[in-house]
């Protein structure tokens, strides 16, 4: 594995986490959590995991992020914080 | 809230810091991780099981029991979705809208709800989300075979490639979740109603459970695939590669069925009338 | 200085996931929307996943499939354990992540009830109404 | 078939637990004997497990045919095998108790019901019967979802409640998963003979020590130990009334089994009490636990609100008496974790009977109940009775070990959290015996009611009730066998003293 990659990547794992909690729209949180998850699958397949890689890819980046956007359809898209 | 729990994760962070300072070297192949059990996984894994992806052979075979109750979790997960949100009354309607197949044309009905007009041109529209994209529908509808095929694929090619029951089960799962997501709930309710996948979950796991519980009838211990090989010809190495194969297939079964449950329930708040 | 880097590159993984860790759980207590704090609870979780994962790297291995393996490799070529990753915590992290996903239902779903019945997703709005009552 | 006992009693349960969810599909009506007949299995199952280890000491069950570091194992003692009995039966009987008001609350829903409860009892037997710490995380999750779906299911403040319990739990499901993390990148093995076998070389790293807290904390979250207990009184008040007498008897009581096998087996007594000298803050922190427990129980609004407070600070006599370090506390956290299961599934069995009939768990709800439900009453009564530690009952056996070994150790902050407990325990449930025995009294507004007529629970209801009751009394009078024959040798295989 190359370590700049894996530092690039980790960066931009803590990044989409502080602004998956941050951003004040839950549609919004929603779609960048699940740009999160794609970011962990990429690191994770980086350090050879490629089954929970793709694990995560099917379930973290799709089913997960469908599921929010779906709750935040049914709910509500505002939030206070 | 804010002050505690910021001290709570300065606490708690600084905790897990300060043991990570003995932690072995990042990466060390010499580390105790992986001196003591994996190596055994990875020199005997692919002889003992017939399965060349050692991940798949541990996951299935030598901690299988901890999948039978991982399968086990997300069933009743989706069991948990159904208890709490499934409604069997409908909801109050107020107006219905429907949709004119061959002029394209919208039509709302406001009085004598009980009675809509049923008419071979007319389809049913959800008021708040009416894709009508044609591009969407069409290119979903060509995706979507292509999607199961994959997942069949995955589940079915887990020994030697990254991959198997529960990816596999997901990816089905999903391409169902495709369909209600371009067309509407209903469409794909058409195609694999309640009942339908409400069963298919528990059969999903009870493939699994009842492949263990095979075992046992057959006088080896719960989930020991090697005492199939009576039934299933070959030897016991053949046998537990079958094995895994068969509860690879229940885990995906089980696995597809609960992502759709738990997917209608959330998105269409349990009426199962107008989803997302 | 030199063994303050060398730390620090041994180490810096798991710093990385202790940061994580601490974003989500912070969401999870000080966030006041129902669903922040869902987001804050399936970040912790990942990051844990990414923890588990990062024990499983190995220098110089690659990943945990063995090559040429077809029913009887083990008898053709001796398998040694230094060529592959350590496929324990993959198995085990494909457990929680399972796991996660069945969470995030279950909290989705509660999430949808209270809106139901309370049509606010705000934590002190609900408590507010049912200090009503 | 007696060789596959460890096996048939997580199986069986979690096999029917799916047959019910297919039969709510299909045929509602062949749930509950499903459901019955399944956990009559694992009872039966139990209890050959016991009286197998009373013979052997140790059995071994490898699931796969994999040898133990490799494949999952369990390993059964004597203490696993008291707390497989108690859980069995109480969810047995809590089982056939409360099918009455199940049908009525969950009609169309009744499959899923059984199905949860079915399964988060299969969690239940499974945490206790496993010897692979990982495997205990699964099963930890599978009684967790189970019993948010099912708390939730209670009356209009359970969802939240519910939501607010998931968060605490997952929070303490993962520090415990992490916790098995630090221990496996520490000695590579997940299994938790191996990894003791390990740990000696190993105890004074910091991986250990961060390991050793995180579960700690993990399952203290779990259990609702003192400061982390915020969740427990909400979820078990607005859970259904069959809910709240299955998860208050069993789940905290198997977090504590947890606590003590991660302490004894995994960790060792030596590294716990001796390289650690965390013994002493834990002690005062379940005293604290104890003392805010009991006063927050007289402040309670409603009696059922009460029982959940007085599940939090018997909580801090187990996990106190546990951490005392001698072998009479120990012996009193063990015997308690048997004793108070029985106690509480009394008294919430008791309580359901009163919610079933009265529609509310105010303490208003009491009045009169004494001519109107004279039996519940009485189970009420036997229940209270234990809890304070009136001798014929076995709350006295056990908390008597516990100020022994109080006593013992020197810590008298503890003794007193005790006694204080317990004179506290005496209101409470005088205030409830005196509320029920007046039909109607000046204080609460003073409106006069007719003097009700016997409106008892069906019979179905007051059995298991009066039954527990019963057993409360019976295991009293066996606590001297139940010492000698099964604590003292959990004590003695793990070389503690």
């Amino acid at each position: 594995m190359i370590w700049q990659l894996d530092l690039a990547i980790l960066t931009l794992v803590v990044v989409a986490a502080v602004a998956a909690i941050t951003v004040r729209d839950l549609l919004g949180a929603a779609i960048v959590f699940g740009a999160y998850s794609f970011m962990m699958c990429l690191l994770w397949a980086v350090m050879g995991a490629v089954d929970v890689a793709f694990t995560e890819a099917s379930v973290g980046a799709g089913v997960s992020t469908v599921l929010f956007v779906a709750a935040v359809f049914r709910t509500t898209r505002r939030t206070k914080d | 809230m804010k002050i505690p729990a910021l001290m709570v994760v300065l606490l708690t962070g600084g905790l897990l810091i300060y043991a990570a300072g003995d932690f072995p070297q990042w990466a060390d192949p010499s580390a105790p991780a992986h001196q003591h059990v994996s190596p055994y996984y990875l020199e005997n894994g692919a002889a003992q099981t017939g399965a060349p992806n050692i991940v798949t052979a541990v996951l299935a075979d030598y901690r299988g029991y901890d999948t039978m109750f991982e399968t086990a979790v997300i069933f009743s997960a989706g069991v948990v979705c159904f208890l709490l949100l499934r409604v069997s009354q409908r909801e109050d309607r107020r107006e219905l809208t429907y949709r004119h197949r061959i002029v394209g044309m919208t039509i709302r009905v406001t009085a004598g709800l009980d009675s809509p007009p049923v008419l071979e041109e007319f389809e049913r529209l959800d008021r708040h989300w009416t894709p009508q994209d044609l591009i969407i529908r069409n290119g979903c509808r060509l995706l979507i075979p292509f999607i199961q095929l994959f997942a069949l694929y995955v589940i079915a090619h887990g020994h030697h490639s990254p991959g198997g029951g529960f990816q596999g089960g997901v990816i089905l799962g999903a391409s169902f979740i495709l369909l209600a997501i371009s067309f509407d709930l209903r469409t794909a309710l058409e195609r694999m109603q309640e009942k339908v996948h409400g069963i298919l979950g528990p059969v999903g796991v009870l493939i699994y459970a009842g492949t263990g519980a095979l075992c046992l009838l057959l006088g080896s211990n719960f989930l020991d695939y090697g005492a199939l090989a009576p039934l299933i010809g070959g030897d016991k190495v053949m046998a537990r590669s079958h094995g895994i194969l068969i509860v690879e297939i229940g885990v995906g079964i089980g696995v597809m069925a609960t992502m759709i449950w738990i997917y209608n329930n959330v998105s269409s708040r349990g009426r199962y009338e107008e989803g997302l | 200085m030199s063994d303050l880097i060398s730390g620090i590159t041994a180490h810096y993984n798991y710093w990385i996931y202790v940061i994580l860790m601490m974003i989500g759980l912070y969401a999870m207590i000080a966030k006041n929307n129902l669903v922040k704090k869902i987001i804050g609870m399936n970040v912790f979780q990942t990051a844990i996943i990414l923890f588990y994962v990062s024990i499983g790297a190995k220098k110089g291995a690659t990943i945990p499939i063995i090559h040429h393996g077809h029913g009887d490799a083990g008898a053709s070529s001796i398998v040694q354990a230094m060529d592959y990753i350590n496929p324990l915590p993959h198995v085990l992290m494909l457990t929680a992540i399972v796991v996660s996903v069945s969470t995030l239902g279950v909290a989705l779903a509660l999430g949808i009830r209270l809106y139901d019945r309370y049509e606010t997703l705000e934590e002190d709005e609900i408590l507010a109404r049912l200090r009503e009552k | 078939m007696t060789d596959h006992f460890p096996a048939l009693l997580v199986t069986v349960p979690l096999l029917c637990g799916l047959v019910i969810a297919i039969l709510g599909w299909l045929n509602r009506k062949l749930c509950f004997p499903v459901a019955v007949g399944a956990l009559a299995v694992s009872l039966i199952s139990a209890a050959g497990i016991l009286a197998r280890v009373l013979e052997e000491n140790v059995i071994l069950y490898r699931l796969g045919g994999w040898d133990p570091p490799w494949g999952i194992a369990y390993r059964v003692d004597h203490l696993n095998a008291l707390v497989l009995v108690v859980v069995s039966v109480s969810a047995l009987l809590n089982l056939m108790a409360t099918r009455r008001s199940v049908q009525e609350a969950f009609q169309e829903k009744l499959g899923a019901f059984y199905c949860l409860y079915v399964l988060m009892v299969t969690g239940l037997l499974g945490i206790v019967v496993t010897g692979d710490a990982f495997n205990l995380y699964v099963l930890l999750e599978i009684t967790a979802l189970t019993g948010y779906g099912l708390i939730a299911m209670g009356d209009d403040r359970a969802p939240l409640a519910s939501l607010n319990y998931l968060y605490l739990g997952t929070i303490g499901a993962c520090f415990y998963l992490l916790g098995i993390g630090y221990l496996y990148i520490a000695t590579g093995s997940l299994n938790m003979a191996d990894i003791a076998a390990i740990l000696p070389n190993l105890y004074g790293s910091k991986v250990i020590l961060g390991a050793f807290v995180l579960c700690m904390v993990g399952l203290w979250l779990k259990m609702a130990f003192f400061p982390l207990h915020v969740w427990l009184p909400n979820a078990y008040t607005h859970a259904h009334a069959a809910v709240s007498s299955l998860v208050a008897p069993l789940v905290t009581k198997v977090m504590i089994y947890v606590m003590i096998r991660l302490m004894l087996t995994v960790f060792t007594a030596h590294y716990t009490f001796e390289v650690l000298s965390l013994s002493g803050p834990v002690v005062w922190l379940s005293t604290i636990g104890i003392f805010s427990g009991a006063i927050l129980a007289l402040a309670a609004k409603g009696f059922k609100r009460m029982l959940t407070y007085v599940i939090v600070s018997e909580v801090g006599y187990m996990v106190g008496g546990a951490w005392l370090g001698n072998e009479a506390g120990m012996t009193g956290a063990i015997l308690h974790i048997a004793n108070d299961a029985l106690m509480t599934l009394c008294l919430f069995l008791a309580a359901g009977n009163i919610v079933y009939r009265q529609k509310g768990h105010q303490y208003q709800d009491l009045k009169g109940l004494f001519r109107k439900m004279p039996l519940t009453m009485m189970g009420f009564m036997v229940g209270g009775l234990a809890i304070i530690g009136v001798p014929p009952t076995c709350g006295f056996f056990s908390k008597w070990y516990l100020l022994s070994g109080g006593i013992e150790a020197g810590h008298y902050g503890f003794v007193t959290a005790l006694i204080f407990s317990s004179l506290v325990n005496v209101i409470l449930v005088f205030r409830v015996v005196e509320t029920a025995y007046y039909p109607s009294s000046g204080n609460h507004g003073g409106h006069h009611r007719e003097a009700p007529a016997l409106e008892e629970a069906p019979l179905h209801m007051v059995a298991p009730l009066l039954l527990v009751a019963a057993g409360l009394v019976v295991v009293g009078l066996y606590t001297g066998d139940l010492v000698t024959r099964i604590i003292q040798p959990i004590l003695e295989t793990m070389a503690v003293y």
